[in-house]
């Protein structure tokens, strides 16, 4: 096709230029920053029954014997996009709720870390304190050996919380004998982390639930767990932490992204549309052309 | 938390087929493993390369010296063959210094036995590591080579994305493989052909014939069918404990299994 | 020498437009240091020169998509050596200094305990992975590893298959409801069905030893498995569309409103 | 002779764990979990320097040959060591939140590592838009039955995309149409999701069962041992 021959105006919607696409994108994702954009989402039921099931933890604590929730934080920066908004939310509910919590990981020493600032800025929005409201452990490089004997004894492996004041001595955990005294392990990882909880402490511990925080890509694949109640609950990225956040009543950064979300996604979908038109269009052409020649 | 009966006795069932038809076929018994079609793409895209005269590409993604990674190794002896066989030039860029020296090995072995091993460029088998840098390192290359075929095998993890999508603006032919299927989706929109999951370990005992490979996978096989017959056995009690109640008061296979 | 002389010109027209921005962040960035720094102190000036740095390396990472350049390559590695340097950093304090060392030379009171020199044994095994000659030795430790992987693997399987709520037993899923006196088939059911057709069907299609020539139930299953499985993929193409999206969202987001704070 | 070793340390390895999965409770075999799990653990985290030595080697090597882009790798040395040093230094010294040592920590993590870590990651969502529009095709009847799933997994997560057929959800209380209601993007997707899609995966996680599990029995037993992997392991 030399250069003097008129490009058809398909072959054009198939050739737009790279760097036009990712300006678009910059454009669109930037719009709902200074326009609103409508943000209500239905509440799918895997975020439906975590809600409930913190929401049953409390009431039950308000009788029975408390039960704590444990935070697996097995996210890193590179993922923080989805996992902090996720458990922002959770914290956020349980400090609303009185639940009491322990943050730790077993695979990533970033995670607990970036939690912890998340735990202390809302600690200061309802005045929790640490070591009396919630216990961060940090970060254990634990293989399978060890963490079987850290479920069946918690104390086992950890020694101290992530400031260094020895486990015994922080007020919280003198009630928390073992792992037994867990009725939720909320796990969010960037990958499939949940595996451990629910292969190995949950056939252990009837009473342990599983819900997990994942980042979308990750989501569909815990379907068949979901299916077979070995998780109860699941945020799936971002969407997932804005229906939590609505659940909340709250506004969170998952809420605001999703203005962008709306419009980036429309624009993918415009875009396969576009290059899906040009690519038959410009098919057909070949076939008369090849038609014509023969 | 220990083993129940019934998962003692599904270890019985699941461990006995693999290890036997792993002995068996050491022994040499014919092993029949249906032809996997991302086998045949590969000789076309080869094919389709000498027609064009232009390098190939192999990348062994993520993949560090684990079984996903030799299995990827255990392919690209196949395709080095090929592009021996045709005198075209086999560029591979490498993630794990662990799987390096094997992957040169393999390659030079491969040009070896099709006695063009003046062919082989050592420099050609290229380290490159960091998930990032290795996806911009492997798009240059495509870019600069103008190469025509492209060949992705191995543990791909977010850069599978640049990777296959760069490969299809250069119009090379693709063939991919990878057995986390978090990736197919992606190697489906931008390959020709894609090589999902099980599939993956299937098209390197085809390949190799490896006696352990082939009896593992007839094994497996045994394993599977376990499973579906447990599964149809499971949802026909269902109907019959509801159809007839009197008769099947309650769902057997589901007692059997809580043993 | 028409595309030198194009090329040429491009590339005065990029430098003008990247030293006009660079002033303009430097100058933004210096003047809110200096108004938190009235206003705050000395740890607002740090505090917003921390947000101003962050901002350049994020904007000079996003040059990437306009051109490969030598900032982002310069950044990557950054980031490498900082995420190694942490990592290592926290095995000592986090694993081994709690767990070994102190119980070797017996801080906090408790009496030194030389046995836990035995363990250096096999753990400098691992380095022989760094010497030509006897590799093999670090061969052993990773072997060792994989073996108790293995065993434990088993426990793994067969837990998630068959543990009272497994992946096998949780596969019963009702076909008819019977409900006073009176058998139906609702859409819980039709759902029922439709769900151990599809995982059938996909299961059939990693069948690699039976002969589809022999047994034709066979190829329709597995023609049929890679049709669902496709529509397995298409939900993973869509939820992915949505994640990778957040990560760029949220870069907008620091951008916006912590940086510029609109 | 070494393989021998090496065959029978890989076989008692996994032989403690499999006899304490498979004989039961009363046999005793599980009392000494908690012990050796805390010596597997210091063995294994032996390994740490691993990283960083073979890190050092490769970029010492590229400075002193001046090779293109050494600069780069002086970064990446500089950056490891200040990473390392302030960590440990923030320990050794028990810093608390108000420190010195501890500010700078901050500046290095929140103002270096997360923002470079979390924007290289997020290319991504480009290169994601560039995919769908360049290389996803209608190709064949697979390509058109992904796209549709991929296309209504995509409206059902948004907000406006549920804001489409929100409109049906009052036809849920209808007797006759109360089917209808169940067509909108939100419970349609979820139905793709449970159903097809979650079937489908159980699928393929059986597939992978057995096979990690027939992985393990080949490591286990070193059934390896006489395939091309022994000989390249």
């Amino acid at each position: 096709m030399t250069e003097n021959e008129k490009v058809p105006w398909y072959e054009v919607l198939q050739r737009i230029d790279r760097r036009i696409i990712y300006l678009i994108v910059l454009a669109l994702c930037s719009v709902p920053f200074f326009i609103p954009i409508p943000v209500a989402m239905e509440v799918s039921p895997p975020v439906q029954s975590l809600f409930d099931k913190i929401e049953q933890i409390a009431e039950q604590n308000k009788s029975g014997k408390e039960q704590f929730v444990l935070l697996a934080m097995d996210w890193s920066p590179s993922v923080k996009a989805e996992n902090e908004p996720q458990t922002a939310a959770i914290i956020e509910h349980m400090f609303r709720k009185n639940v009491r919590f322990i943050i730790l990981s077993f695979y990533l020493p970033e995670g607990p870390r970036m939690t912890e600032t998340l735990a202390e800025e809302l600690a200061k929005k309802y005045d929790k304190r640490y070591g009396v409201d919630w216990v961060n452990i940090g970060y254990k490089q634990v293989d399978l050996p060890a963490y079987l004997s850290f479920i069946r004894d918690m104390y086992s492996i950890i020694e101290k919380d992530y400031r260094g004041t020895p486990i015994r001595d922080v007020p919280m955990m003198k009630k928390v004998g073992s792992l037994r005294d867990v009725s939720l392990v909320f796990e969010a990882t960037g990958s499939a982390g949940y595996g451990i909880w629910v292969i190995y402490a949950q056939p252990e511990i009837r009473t342990l639930e599983v819900g997990v925080g994942v980042t979308a890509i990750v989501g569909p694949s815990i379907r068949p767990f979901i299916d077979s109640r070995q998780i109860i609950g699941m945020l799936e990225g971002l969407s997932g932490a804005a229906q939590y956040e609505q659940l909340l009543k709250t506004r969170g950064n998952a809420t605001r992204g999703m203005g962008s979300q709306n419009l980036a996604h429309l624009w993918i979908i415009v875009t396969m549309a576009l290059g899906n038109i040009g690519y038959f269009l410009s098919k057909r052409r070949e076939r008369n052309r090849k038609k014509e020649v023969a | 938390m220990h083993a129940s009966y019934s998962m003692l006795v599904l270890l019985f069932i699941f461990s006995v087929p693999i290890v036997y038809f792993i002995l068996a076929a050491r022994k040499g018994k014919q092993i029949y493993i249906r032809p996997i079609a991302g086998l045949a793409a590969i000789d076309e895209a080869i094919g389709r390369a000498t027609e064009m005269g232009r390098p190939v590409l192999y990348s062994t993604g993520l993949s560090g010296l684990d079984i996903v990674g030799l299995c990827s190794v255990a392919i690209l002896s196949h395709v080095a063959k090929l592009t021996a066989k045709y005198d075209l030039r086999l560029i591979v860029p490498v993630n794990s210094y662990l799987l390096y020296p094997v992957v040169e090995e393999s390659v030079r072995e491969a040009y070896a036995d099709e006695g063009k091993l003046d062919l082989f460029r050592a420099d050609d088998i290229v380290y490159v590591p960091g998930q990032f840098p290795y996806a911009a390192a492997s798009v240059g290359i495509m870019h600069r080579e103008k190469v025509a075929a492209n060949f992705f095998f191995g543990y791909f993890a977010a850069e599978s994305l640049i990777l296959a999508e760069a490969g299809s603006q250069v119009g090379a032919i693709q063939v991919a493989g990878a057995e986390d299927i978090l990736q197919i989706p992606f190697f489906i929109t931008t390959c020709d052909y894609v090589i999902i999951g099980e599939e993956y370990y299937a098209a390197t005992a085809y390949l190799t014939r490896e006696p352990t490979m082939l009896g593992s996978l007839v094994g497996q096989d045994m394993g599977k069918l376990t499973i579906t017959i447990l599964v149809i056995l499971l949802t026909l009690f269902g109907i019959l404990s509801v159809a007839f109640p009197n008769t099947f008061y309650s769902n057997w296979i589901i007692e059997l299994l809580r043993l | 020498m028409e595309t030198s002389e194009l090329l040429k010109r491009r590339a005065r027209i990029e430098l003008i437009v990247v030293l006009i921005l660079g002033t303009a962040i430097c100058v933004y960035i210096a003047a809110d240091c200096i108004r938190y720094g009235v206003k705050e102190g000395f740890d607002g000036f740090l505090n917003r020169l921390g947000v101003g740095i962050a901002a350049i390396c994020t904007l000079l990472i996003y040059s990437f998509l306009y051109r490969e350049n030598p900032f982002y390559r310069l950044l990557e590695h950054i980031l490498i050596g900082l995420s190694v340097g942490y990592s290592t950093g926290v095995v000592w304090t986090e694993l081994l200094k709690p767990n070994w060392f102190d119980k070797l030379v017996g801080a906090e009171g408790r009496i030194p305990n030389l046995l836990w020199l035995l363990v250096l044994v096999p753990g400098v095994l691992w380095y022989f992975q760094l010497s030509r000659k006897n590799v093999w030795l670090s061969r052993i430790l990773i072997m060792f590893f994989m073996g108790t992987g293995a065993g434990l693997g088993f426990r793994g399987v067969f837990q998630n298959l068959l543990a009272e709520r497994g992946q096998i037993t949780q596969s019963f899923k009702s076909i008819l409801t019977y409900s006073g006196g009176s058998v139906s088939f609702t859409w819980f059911n039709f759902d029922n069905l439709l769900f151990i057709v599809i995982m059938l069907c996909v299961l059939s299609y990693f069948f690699f030893s039976f002969r589809h020539e022999k047994n034709p139930v066979l190829r329709g299953s597995s023609r049929l498995g890679r049709y669902f499985l496709m529509i397995c993929f298409g939900t993973i193409f869509g939820t992915t569309v949505q994640g990778r999206m957040s990560l760029f969202i949220d870069r907008l987001t620091f951008l916006f409103h912590d940086w510029l704070g609109l | 002779m070494r393989r021998y070793i090496i065959i029978w340390l890989t076989f008692i390895g996994g032989l403690y764990y499999f006899l304490e999965f498979v004989l039961p409770a009363e046999s005793r075999m599980s009392d000494a979990v908690t012990e050796i799990g805390k010596v597997t653990l210091v063995i294994g985290g032996c390994s740490f320097l691993l990283g960083v030595i073979n890190l050092m080697r490769m970029h010492t090597a590229r400075i002193a040959l001046k090779r293109p882009g050494w600069y780069n790798s002086v970064a990446l040395i500089v950056a490891l060591f200040a990473m390392l040093i302030v960590h440990l230094w923030k320990f050794y010294a028990n810093a608390q939140p108000g420190d010195a040592i501890d500010k700078v920590y901050d500046l290095l993590w929140n103002y270096l590592r997360v923002p470079i870590d979390s924007t290289i990651f997020s290319l991504l969502a480009f290169y994601i838009v560039s995919a769908a529009y360049r290389s996803f095709r209608i190709k064949s009847g697979e390509a058109a039955i992904m796209m549709l799933a991929a296309l209504i997994v995509m409206l059902g997560q948004i907000p406006l995309g549920q804001k489409i057929t929100l409109w049906l959800k009052s036809l849920e209380t209808d007797p006759q149409l109360w089917w209808v209601s169940r067509l909108r993007f939100d419970t349609v997707r979820e139905w793709l999701m449970a159903v097809w899609n979650g079937a489908a995966q159980r699928g393929i996680l059986f597939g992978a069962l057995i096979g990690s599990m027939a992985l393990s029995l080949r490591i286990w037993l070193s059934l390896e041992r006489g395939s091309f992997f022994d000989k390249r392991l």
